[in-house]
């Protein structure tokens, strides 16, 4: 494993560094306030820690609302917002959103067909270090089954514009899934066009496909470049969209290349595998799949960078997936 | 039934606004609780279940709210600058359908579907089907959250609505309702109302205070930085008192009306076994007759 | 569709009539009741409506814990007590038990490996009648996407007792998903013997495979004799365990009938249908597919009775399920 | 580091019991709280993370409960009659693993490996992992409710062990936290006692006050039916009254220490900036240096 200095350990995303890089302009708050400064309905809610909002605050002070730690209240209170016709994103460490406050989200918001946009930041193993009660590792599998909602899984900040802008008008809610990625990875170049339901194709190949979301993406793609050096063709997919979710796009791989990867930064229950495996099997469409993700056990401890490389979500990990999947016999 | 010797704004020309404190005899008003009870009835009736006595305890606060209170404007249950309300304990959603069709929000005739599928009106209010709900509820301890959203909302948007949220007592048990109460205390929500129907019961077969006491409630909501003011909420005139002194929208303090209620108030067999009327029983044959009997009675 | 009378229509969770079922014998109160008297480690919590504990409240009065209107409170109280070497039961209507409860589930219960049991009374459409706030309908995806839990869904009494009493030692927390039928439907004749993570099967068949849970192996038990008499063997899985879920037998299924039914008062995105797909997706195992449950979009609501005949899970539904099944080509 | 000029149980016999109210001098459990407080500083700049301010305000709390208050037993962690002690507040977890190790919970070593994968010691206590902890925690808010639920199993398992839980101050704005002080006062658990360490700061870059007011907390807790108590939570010899003072755990109301502490307290550069500290900075260089020496500068 290599050793991490103590500045990249520490570049979570309560970090000075993160706090630097959100002061300047390509940063949630930024957008948002831009955002704002168009249309007038738009309102930032966090409960507690006010600095993920950014510049949001101090522009639009009427806008901005800080429940202190009390995150169902703000998911309530979101709604109330949205009934009265504003567009409230809430911005919560992930491991308090979907999972602390499912039901204020299935009852109040998504029933209800209210927009509120849940920005969930941290998934997966980002706030690792803080101890399991951090780790969120179930919120697609709570998101997809209910009912109206959207989610989504940027895997950069251009998609994450990309998907706030092309969901602003959508009545019902939308979840965000912000890997670590999602606020510094680069996988588009400029922001991309994705459609509601569709998944992205970040490279084309015929071998073998990996269906990556957040930082598997960026893996993905590292580990197609060294293939490609081997001759072997790797299409990589950001399934952007987890609901509604692009079956076709998967039964296209399962037609073009027969062997499936999916890699995600969630338990291997519930999240991106389950979704893939269920589409194979409900129409039918065998092809090898292999579902990589977190270990449905304990899952260890310590600063996201140690822990992606413990659990093999990089670039090296992805790339021994993808030799043990190239090897299985058709 | 009919409506005779209630006063009704079925009349009211759709459109017209229906101000605050408009006028309303005691007796007008306590008529229309009756009249709320009977409907109840009947509603229950007809669909087969309902909570009886957790609307009985809030018929007067129901009457003077949509008939004295709230500023409306009737047939336009979107209408912008209405007074918002809230019903958290939405179990007693079944006493403001009749209200809302009076007020011409919908038809008259949906009533005659309640209970059945494809019904716009349920149990507890649905605000994509039923207008004139201003927020769904159902899982107790929300909408007092929702009502802090709406509150900050008209002052978002610079409007100089109320919102009131009716809670139950029992409602008050979940904790969210005090993450609610901290925030409006915190955001100076003068145009929030919070209304606690202190009926005694929750669903236990016990009071409060033998499953999970709340008291004293004032004292709670005035830690949490609320004005608070204490009433009988079966009595028309201090309900109306109470309402009429509230300070206005623009001011900086939430205020908790808590209306001390009797659950299953104005049936006797309701009044001495609230829980057992809950949820499960129905009236039927004689109690049906006496109960109807009894609230008719009181018609002035 | 059956004109039902009140009485019927009344025949919930609160009804009188449900509360004289529950001074009876057979039933949760009287089971903990008598486990309690054998090893005294027993507790029961409810949040408010103390009735559901039967007479478990004037038994053992010192382990009988009603915590009021604060569903999340009770959940980490029962953590505390199994802390302390207790086995809470606790006893909530479902709709306010792993969708609000889901995060102190996880991380105080389910993290800790706590024996906390979990009976989640009236889940699918069971209190329907109040509204969509009480449909309990995602309830199995996110029991499932938590590390360490058990997932049962016994089907009728008698798998209820069995299920009860095989866990009772597991030093993890145990979800009981309770459909209605599972106090009051007959399935099994006396108490079945339930391995931990097998199916049962309840008839054997060699034409098709219904797996069900909860009402749905009822209905489809019935449906299963109607096209017996037509010359159709139809096998009936009762899917008693969610997790670990019996892989085995649903690659059986698949290998052996070719034909598979899902019956689920879940919605069908992210429960049973979710499993028997995301399995056979995973393993390449190709089999015709039905997912038959609750739709994913705003679901009506009325009484229980109405609500089943109205979505299917009933013989005459799962029937028409099973003969458009058995006409697709494999 | 040496343990030199403090009170130390490594040499204790393993098994010893440690009384309730044992004798310690003021000198020598202030000088544990500035142990805690380096310590601190050193596991931090170990593990390149972790929460100085948050800490630094209930090292005077630590030391009194661990080294004066509550009964323990020198390496049996588990020991069936021990005080309970559950850190609502999990993220000042850092500055209870020296004190665990002192006690014989588990070796001395342990924490050479804080900070690296697979340490049993972890940011916020792992009940699983660090013998010593007696319930995990991460989630703000959870940690008095399962402060009750062992307090009511004391009373059960005919126990007369107390459990202290610690939350912060800005974790009371969690509702769950309301329920389960309401859940207390219903119970009469005199055997629980919640200490809020009132520090006036939460994660946000204001005070609470700003962010999400709690004030006054005594008013809150006495209305949810619990005794209060108010003291200066950096100061030993009000702690250790205060605790010495607490009721029987046979008695039935609950007892809330209220402590006004301050965030970061014993580093000026901290106090004065107590949320740039909250987390995300490390103390390095001369401020590093710094900091020690004041800390060392106040052991007597
Ligand atoms: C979160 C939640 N938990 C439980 C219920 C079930 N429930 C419906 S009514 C009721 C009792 C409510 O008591 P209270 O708030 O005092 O209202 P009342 O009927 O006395 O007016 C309960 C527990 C619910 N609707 N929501
Ligand atoms: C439920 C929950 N929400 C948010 C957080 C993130 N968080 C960690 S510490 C903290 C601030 C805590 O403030 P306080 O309780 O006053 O403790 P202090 O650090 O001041 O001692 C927050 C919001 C959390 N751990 N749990
Ligand atoms: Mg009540
Ligand atoms: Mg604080």
């Amino acid at each position: 494993m290599t050793e991490l200095s103590t500045e990249e350990k520490m570049e979570d995303i309560f970090s000075e560094e993160s706090v630097k890089r959100a002061a300047q302009a390509r940063n949630i708050g930024a957008e948002l306030s831009r955002l704002n400064d168009v249309r007038g309905d738009v309102a930032v809610l966090v409960a507690d820690m006010g600095v993920v909002a950014g510049e949001f605050r101090q522009r639009h002070p009427t806008h901005f609302f800080d429940l202190g730690i009390a995150e169902t209240n703000t998911m309530s209170v979101a709604a109330g917002l949205a009934a009265e016709g504003l567009i409230p994103f809430t911005m919560l460490m992930s491991c308090f959103g979907m999972l602390k406050c499912a039901e204020q989200i299935r009852t109040d918001v998504a029933s209800n067909h209210l927009p509120v946009r849940i920005v969930a930041r941290g998934t997966g193993l980002a706030l690792g270090f803080f101890g399991t009660s951090h780790h969120t590792v179930e919120d697609i599998a709570i998101a997809r089954s209910i009912t109206n909602m959207t989610v989504v899984a940027p895997s950069d900040f251009n998609a994450f514009l990309s998907l706030v802008e092309s969901t602003i008008d959508l009545p019902g809610p939308v979840y965000f899934r912000m890997s670590s990625g999602a606020e510094d990875a680069s996988v588009y170049d400029s922001v991309p066009v994705i459609e509601r339901g569709r998944f992205m194709t970040v490279r084309p190949g015929s071998d073998v496909t990996v269906i990556a979301i957040g930082n598997g993406v960026v893996a993905a793609l590292g580990a197609a470049e060294v293939l490609a050096g081997e001759g072997v063709s790797v299409e990589v997919i950001d399934a952007a969209y987890l609901k509604p979710v692009d079956e076709q796009a998967i039964l296209r791989a399962a037609e073009h290349t027969g062997r499936i990867l999916t890699v995600e930064e969630h338990n291997v229950i519930g999240g991106l595998g389950t979704i893939v495996a269920e589409v194979l099997g409900r129409h039918r469409a065998p092809s090898l799949l292999k579902i990589f993700g977190l270990p449905d056990e304990d899952l260890a401890v310590s600063w996201p960078a140690v822990l992606i490389e413990h659990y093999g979500l990089t670039v090296t990990g992805v790339l021994e997936q993808l030799r043990q999947l190239l090897a299985e016999e058709k | 039934m009919t409506n005779s010797g209630i006063m009704t704004e079925a009349t009211t020309p759709a459109g017209s606004v229906l101000e605050r404190g408009r006028s309303a005899t005691t007796a007008e008003l306590g008529n229309r609780a009756e009249w709320i009870r009977l409907r109840t009835i009947d509603l229950i009736d007809q669909a087969g279940g309902g909570h009886y006595s957790s609307t009985f305890s809030v018929a007067e606060l129901y009457s003077v709210l949509y008939y004295h209170t709230m500023r409306l404007r009737h047939s336009e249950p979107k209408w912008v600058d209405r007074d918002r309300f809230l019903l958290g304990k939405g179990h007693a959603a079944i006493g403001l359908w009749p209200i809302f069709a009076d007020l011409g929000f919908f038809p008259v005739a949906w009533l005659d579907g309640y209970g059945t599928l494809g019904s716009p009106l349920t149990d507890h209010p649905n605000m994509r089907t039923a207008p004139g709900t201003d927020f769904s509820s159902g899982s107790l301890g929300h909408n007092l959250s929702v009502g802090v959203g709406i509150a900050l909302a008209g002052r978002a948007n610079e409007r100089d609505y109320r919102t009131f949220v009716l809670t139950g007592d029992g409602e008050i048990q979940e904790g969210q309702v005090w993450e609610a109460a901290m925030a409006a205390s915190h955001y100076g929500l003068g145009n929030l109302v919070a209304i606690v129907d202190a009926n005694g019961y929750a669903g236990g077969d016990g009071s409060t205070s033998v499953t999970m006491n709340i008291e004293p409630i004032a004292d709670r909501f005035s830690a949490f930085g609320w004005n608070t003011v204490e009433i009988n909420g079966n009595d028309i005139e201090e309900v109306v008192a109470a309402f009429d002194e509230l300070p206005s929208p623009s001011s900086k303090i939430p205020t908790c009306v808590i209306a001390r209620t009797m659950k299953g108030k104005g049936v006797k067999m309701m009044e001495l076994a609230p829980n057992a009327w809950h949820i499960g029983k129905l009236l039927t044959g004689a109690d049906l007759v006496q109960a109807r009997d009894e609230i008719e009675s009181r018609i002035r």
